[in-house]
């Protein structure tokens, strides 16, 4: 009996005394923010979209090895012992041409383990966390600066260079009597060389 | 408080003519390997004697040991013949605070252990997820089903085996996708 | 009213037809803003914002919901009894939309005046039950089932502490008809039954306390009969998905929706009808004092409007606040709880009454 | 004659309100009574040990976030220290003690959730938002020290990939403060209230025997009254050096090992964890990170099994190494995985809102029972 009224007046006392906490909320101003409208500021080590800074870059591929979801895909192509491809801004010789450098966004899962081993900074994470797309396609971001065309060309030039060592080698091993063909090479190889220099305006079309 | 020697020991002397050897090289803990056909027995006599108390069972995994000779079949993709497949007992006393870790390899054609669900209700799950990924079959497990894979899995494909090849097609799903 | 209409018209049909048609006007704002203020309300419990986009502070975001629910596909469950199911959510809209038929909104306005309200009120509010368990088993789902079969159960055993209390208020007041109800706790607060009605006698302070344990037993229980948390067995989404609605869609399910809003109006309408003299106003008219005799009516409806709005008020706070009960404890605290202290209170208040 | 009657197959998931992820239970029902419980798990099997067959050992770390993504911060603490065991490399004092301090805010946010959930569960709306209001905090935190709210992949084999934020320690303090009054809340709010008592106490009773032998571990089993916690028991890292007691269930309202007492043992761990917070940010020391952070992960041949008190339970890893940069087989022995495979003990003869009641309280997380 003592029991019933017990837990009626437990009942009832509860009940009024988590209603006063809640009555007390009532005019707790609110915590949360308009979202599109207000945003949060982010601190300055967050984790969002990366981005690759391509003048930096020197091909080593190291990110790509690091990638555990494998998103990243990088190309490069030796470039020709006579042509200079600048320096990255801490001072490291590029000696690749980065034909291709994609990272496919949408499969990224944001861990950071690419941009901890890329010896140039080159690759790094924004702020950006508002990039949804409507097709799967436009999260595949391509970093390469090169054109087509301009990765053909570098390609081919590869290949003749290639080629003349090869041609080079047998020389050698041959008599002088192929100096003369040596020199034409040589010769022949100038000309196209110089005008893959003129050929590669600098340019920035980054997302 | 007993080291793996002692139990070891315990073990080899109240189970005249089973296979039990200590590999003790191991960096972080010594492992006893036992006959996967007394598991159950050992497993009973470890929770009930009183200087082991194994009364809780911490882990329990299958693994595939790819230490069979690896042959290309047609489409030359790796399989592996012969060998063992193990699973690996972590056992803990809670009353006496210590652990030691039993092994039971079986062989890769027919692999058939003991279950010791009767033993550790614990190992119920724990055996079908080893059934499930390493194909290992329980004897006398009361319900021996895949857990994590799909009902409809095709039988004889365990994922965690090293040879394991991914079907062309699940349910008409193109795989991978 | 009725006969007031009879006579502008000269036709009872549509002056009856007049007549029943009004309580849509005050339901269908009332839903509106009900729904908001149920979200507003949590929202600034649970230290958020809730709706704010549609209109300011988000004022039309029922509207929008509203129009969201007419375009929806009206989708009927495969092996689902179809008339039943399309038949249930108006059905249990009647059983909410009648108990309005005996509210008395005003002095002058009440849809029926017939002299046992209550009566009537306890009989109608049971009507929802058919309309959710013909919904509940049409749909042909378990969840919905078990849903139906719990509010079924539950509205029913319900209804005894609810008539024990209003009996005890019958005998205090000896009448059956709200209005006449509400007419005897005229002018001031302190003559509202709450304060032990209006005659004074030392009977009078006797019987405040009782009054408030009257009036505590029939909210409670006004509160399971609309399957509000705490007593909302009927939809706990935690566990029947969402009860006797699951399968609903659309427009019918916003035919619960609004059954249930003009239900909680109801209820607290009548909860301050008994309790706190309903129309009147608590402190004088402003009529009376100015003279304005036609702005009377007025003020009645407001006064009625605010008191029922507050309850539904209360309602929304206890249901943001507190957990669900089960369903064996609901029984409980009616069997065990409510209806012994109903019948205590039952007899004391009589004795009272005597004296 | 005698009317025939058989059980009813409800069928409570994949997709329920209540089961915290897509978890499938057939209940067979005899009217609103539980018969028999029978859980289908695997609908978020993401083959993470087979992933991380094919992982160096540093790769693997960002999938064991997403275990128990409740409690990323203690699945990458108990990965990297079985590596550590395993290749038998020291961490700085620094590294120990910034890893117990996020191991300890994470266990406090993972109960949060446990507990907010647990209130959605009995239809009680607002304590879980309150409790997420304030696990922001925390996840705030962790995001200016690694940059990420919810899969850190901020412990590293031999070390962090961050150090801390200056404003850190600061804020943890502030956070402590700011907290514990919030806890005293919660209790007046949910954890005191009759009807969240009643639904509660009594209900889902766990005794010890059967605990240990299903392998219960974490809140559950100290629920009911084994005085295990595997961070001073079995202690590891650099727990042994704080000072803190272990909640156990004592059935204040109800039996011991009652849902109610599960519920409480949370709550009780929270300050526990604010206690060890509080030592650990006086006693933190300064120095270098990753000063000795290994170049390559290479682990001896051989086996280790180590494991941690999760917020959950006991979390462990048995990892077998074949000498070479990828793990040969990394075996996950999740919590909630064990803790789930009792619910047809607990539940049988119940009714169904207690059987979501005694889901609720075992705080499983769907990410590490499938794995």
């Amino acid at each position: 009996m003592k029991q019933y009224f017990k837990n009626t007046w437990e009942g009832l006392w509860t009940v009024f005394v988590g209603m006063k906490i809640t009555f007390k909320h009532l005019f707790v101003p609110s915590v949360t923010i308009q979202y599109p409208d207000v945003k949060v500021p982010l601190p300055e080590r967050v984790r969002n979209r990366l981005y690759v800074n391509m003048d930096d870059c020197i091909g080593c591929d190291q990110c790509a090895r690091a990638c555990p979801v494998e998103c990243i895909e990088i190309e490069t192509v030796k470039s020709m012992p006579e042509e200079d491809l600048g320096k990255t801004s801490n001072g490291k010789k590029k000696a690749l041409w980065v034909t291709k450098f994609n990272i496919d966004i949408a499969k990224c899962c944001y861990c950071q383990l690419c941009v901890f081993p890329c010896p140039t900074e080159c690759i790094y994470m924004t702020d950006v966390y508002e990039f949804s797309e409507f097709k799967r396609e436009d999260l595949l971001y391509k970093f390469s600066t090169l054109s087509g065309e301009e990765t053909l060309q570098k390609k081919e030039n590869f290949e003749k260079f290639q080629a003349e060592k090869e041609a080079q080698k047998a020389a050698e091993i041959k008599a002088k009597a192929e100096a003369a063909a040596k020199a034409k090479a040589e010769s022949e190889s100038k000309p196209n060389s110089d005008e893959t220099k003129q050929s590669e305006p600098p340019k920035q079309e980054n997302s | 408080m007993k080291k793996a020697e002692e139990i070891f020991e315990l073990i080899k002397s109240s189970f005249p003519g089973v296979t039990v050897e200590l590999s003790a090289d191991m960096p972080t803990e010594p492992i006893i390997s036992v006959d996967p056909l007394k598991v159950h027995e050992i497993c009973k006599f470890l929770r009930d004697n009183e200087d082991c108390k194994f009364d809780s069972l911490m882990n329990l995994s299958g693994v595939d040991d790819a230490n069979g000779e690896k042959i290309k079949d047609e489409d030359d993709s790796e399989i592996i013949k012969g060998g063992t497949l193990s699973v690996y007992y972590h056992l803990h006393s809670m009353s006496l605070n210590h652990k030691i870790t039993l092994r039971a390899s079986a062989p890769r054609e027919n692999p058939e252990v003991e279950s010791v669900d009767n033993v550790w209700k614990a190992a119920d799950w724990h055996e079908r997820e080893a059934y499930d990924m390493c194909g290992i079959k329980f004897l006398n497990h009361y319900d021996l089903r895949r857990i994590l894979m799909p009902y409809d899995w095709e039988d004889g494909s365990y994922p965690l085996r090293k040879d394991y090849k991914n079907p062309e097609f699940y349910n008409g799903m193109k795989v991978p996708y | 009213m009725y006969n007031f209409l009879t006579e502008l018209t000269g036709n009872e049909i549509i002056a009856a037809f007049i007549s029943a048609m009004l309580p849509v006007v005050f339901i269908v704002p009332f839903v509106i803003f009900g729904v908001l203020a149920e979200r507003k309300v949590s929202a600034h419990i649970q230290d958020r914002l809730g709706p704010m986009r549609v209109g300011y502070h988000g004022v039309l975001q029922t509207v929008a919901d509203f129009f969201k629910l007419i375009q929806k596909e009206d989708i009927i469950a495969e092996g689902a009894d179809r008339k039943f199911f399309n038949l249930a959510p108006y059905l249990v809209f009647v059983g909410s939309y009648a108990v309005y038929a005996a509210l008395p909104f005003t002095s002058t306005y009440i849809g029926s005046e017939t002299d046992i309200g209550l009566f009537y009120i306890i009989a109608v509010s049971g009507f929802a039950v058919a309309g959710i368990l013909m919904g509940g088993w049409a749909s042909n789902n378990k969840y919905s089932l078990y849903g139906a079969l719990r509010s079924a159960a539950q509205i029913v055993s319900y209804e005894i502490p609810t008539a024990l209390v209003i009996l005890s208020m019958v005998m205090l007041t000896g009448t059956l008809s709200l209005a006449t109800m509400s007419e005897m706790q005229t002018a001031y607060f302190w003559n509202w039954n709450i304060f032990g009605g209006a005659e004074w006698a030392f009977t009078k302070l006797l019987l405040i306390p009782f009054m408030f344990i009257a009036f505590i037993i029939l909210y409670i229980s006004t509160l399971a009969e609309v399957n509000r948390l705490p007593f909302d067995m009927p939809e706990a989404e935690s566990e029947l998905v969402a009860g006797y609605s699951t399968e609903y869609s659309g427009m019918k399910f916003a035919m619960f929706f609004l059954a249930e809003y003009g239900n909680m109006f109801a209820v607290s309408a009548l909860v301050s009808v008994i309790f706190f003299g309903g129309y009147q106003s608590p402190f004088g008219y402003l009529g009376n004092s100015l003279g304005l005799q036609w702005l009377i009516p007025y003020e009645q409806l407001f006064w009625f409007a605010l008191k029922g709005i507050l309850f539904v008020l209360v309602q929304m706070w206890l249901r943001w606040t507190l957990p669900r009960v089960r369903v064996d404890q609901l029984m409980t605290i009616c069997w065990k709880y409510l209806i012994p202290y109903s019948f205590a209170n039952l007899i004391i208040i009589g004795l009272i009454t005597l004296l | 004659m005698a009317l025939r009657t058989e059980e009813l197959i409800l069928n409570v998931g994949p997709q329920h309100p209540s089961t915290h992820g897509v978890l499938r239970l057939e209940v067979e029902l005899e009217g609103e009574l539980v018969v028999k419980v029978k859980p289908h798990i695997g609908y978020l099997h993401r083959c993470f040990e087979k992933h991380a067959e094919a992982m160096t050992y540093p790769q693997v770390i960002p999938y064991t976030d997403r275990m128990d993504y409740l409690a990323s911060m203690y699945n990458n603490f108990g990965y990297v220290i079985a590596v550590e065991k395993l290749m038998g490399i020291e961490v700085p004092e620094r590294v120990e003690y910034i890893r117990v301090i996020m191991g300890e805010l994470q266990r406090i946010a993972s109960h949060m959730v446990a507990l907010g959930t647990y209130g959605l569960d009995l239809g009680a709306f607002t304590p879980f938002l309150y409790l997420f209001r304030d696990r922001e905090k925390i996840l705030t935190m962790f995001e200016m020290t690694c940059g990420a709210r919810l899969l850190y992949n901020y412990m590293w084999v031999g070390g962090l990939s961050h150090d801390l934020h200056p404003d850190f320690v600061r804020l943890a303090r502030e956070f402590i403060q700011y907290f514990r009054p919030n806890i005293v809340e919660l209790n007046n709010l949910l954890t005191y209230n009759k009807i969240f008592i009643e639904r509660t106490a009594h209900i889902g009773i766990l005794p010890a025997d059967t605990a240990i032998n299903y392998g219960i571990t974490g809140p559950m089993l100290r629920a009911s009254g084994v005085n295990w916690d595997l961070r001073k028991n079995d202690t590891y890292s650099i727990y042994n050096r704080f000072d803190f007691d272990i909640p156990v269930g004592q059935g204040h309202v109800g039996t011991v090992g009652d849902c109610w007492d599960r519920y409480y043992v949370r709550v009780l761990e929270m300050e526990q964890s604010m206690r060890i917070l509080e030592q650990a940010l006086d006693q933190l020391p300064e120095g270098d990170i990753n000063s000795d952070l290994p170049k390559r992960i290479k682990p001896p041949v051989g086996t280790v099994y180590q494991r941690v008190e999760n917020p959950k339970g006991e979390l462990g890893y048995f990892i077998i190494s074949d000498g070479s940069l990828n793990p040969f087989r990394v075996k996950v022995r999740g919590p909630s995985f064990v803790n789930l495979s009792v619910i047809n003990e607990l539940s049988r003869g119940h009714l169904i809102a207690d059987l979501i009641a005694i889901l609720g309280s075992i705080d499983i997380v769907l990410g590490e029972i499938d794995r």
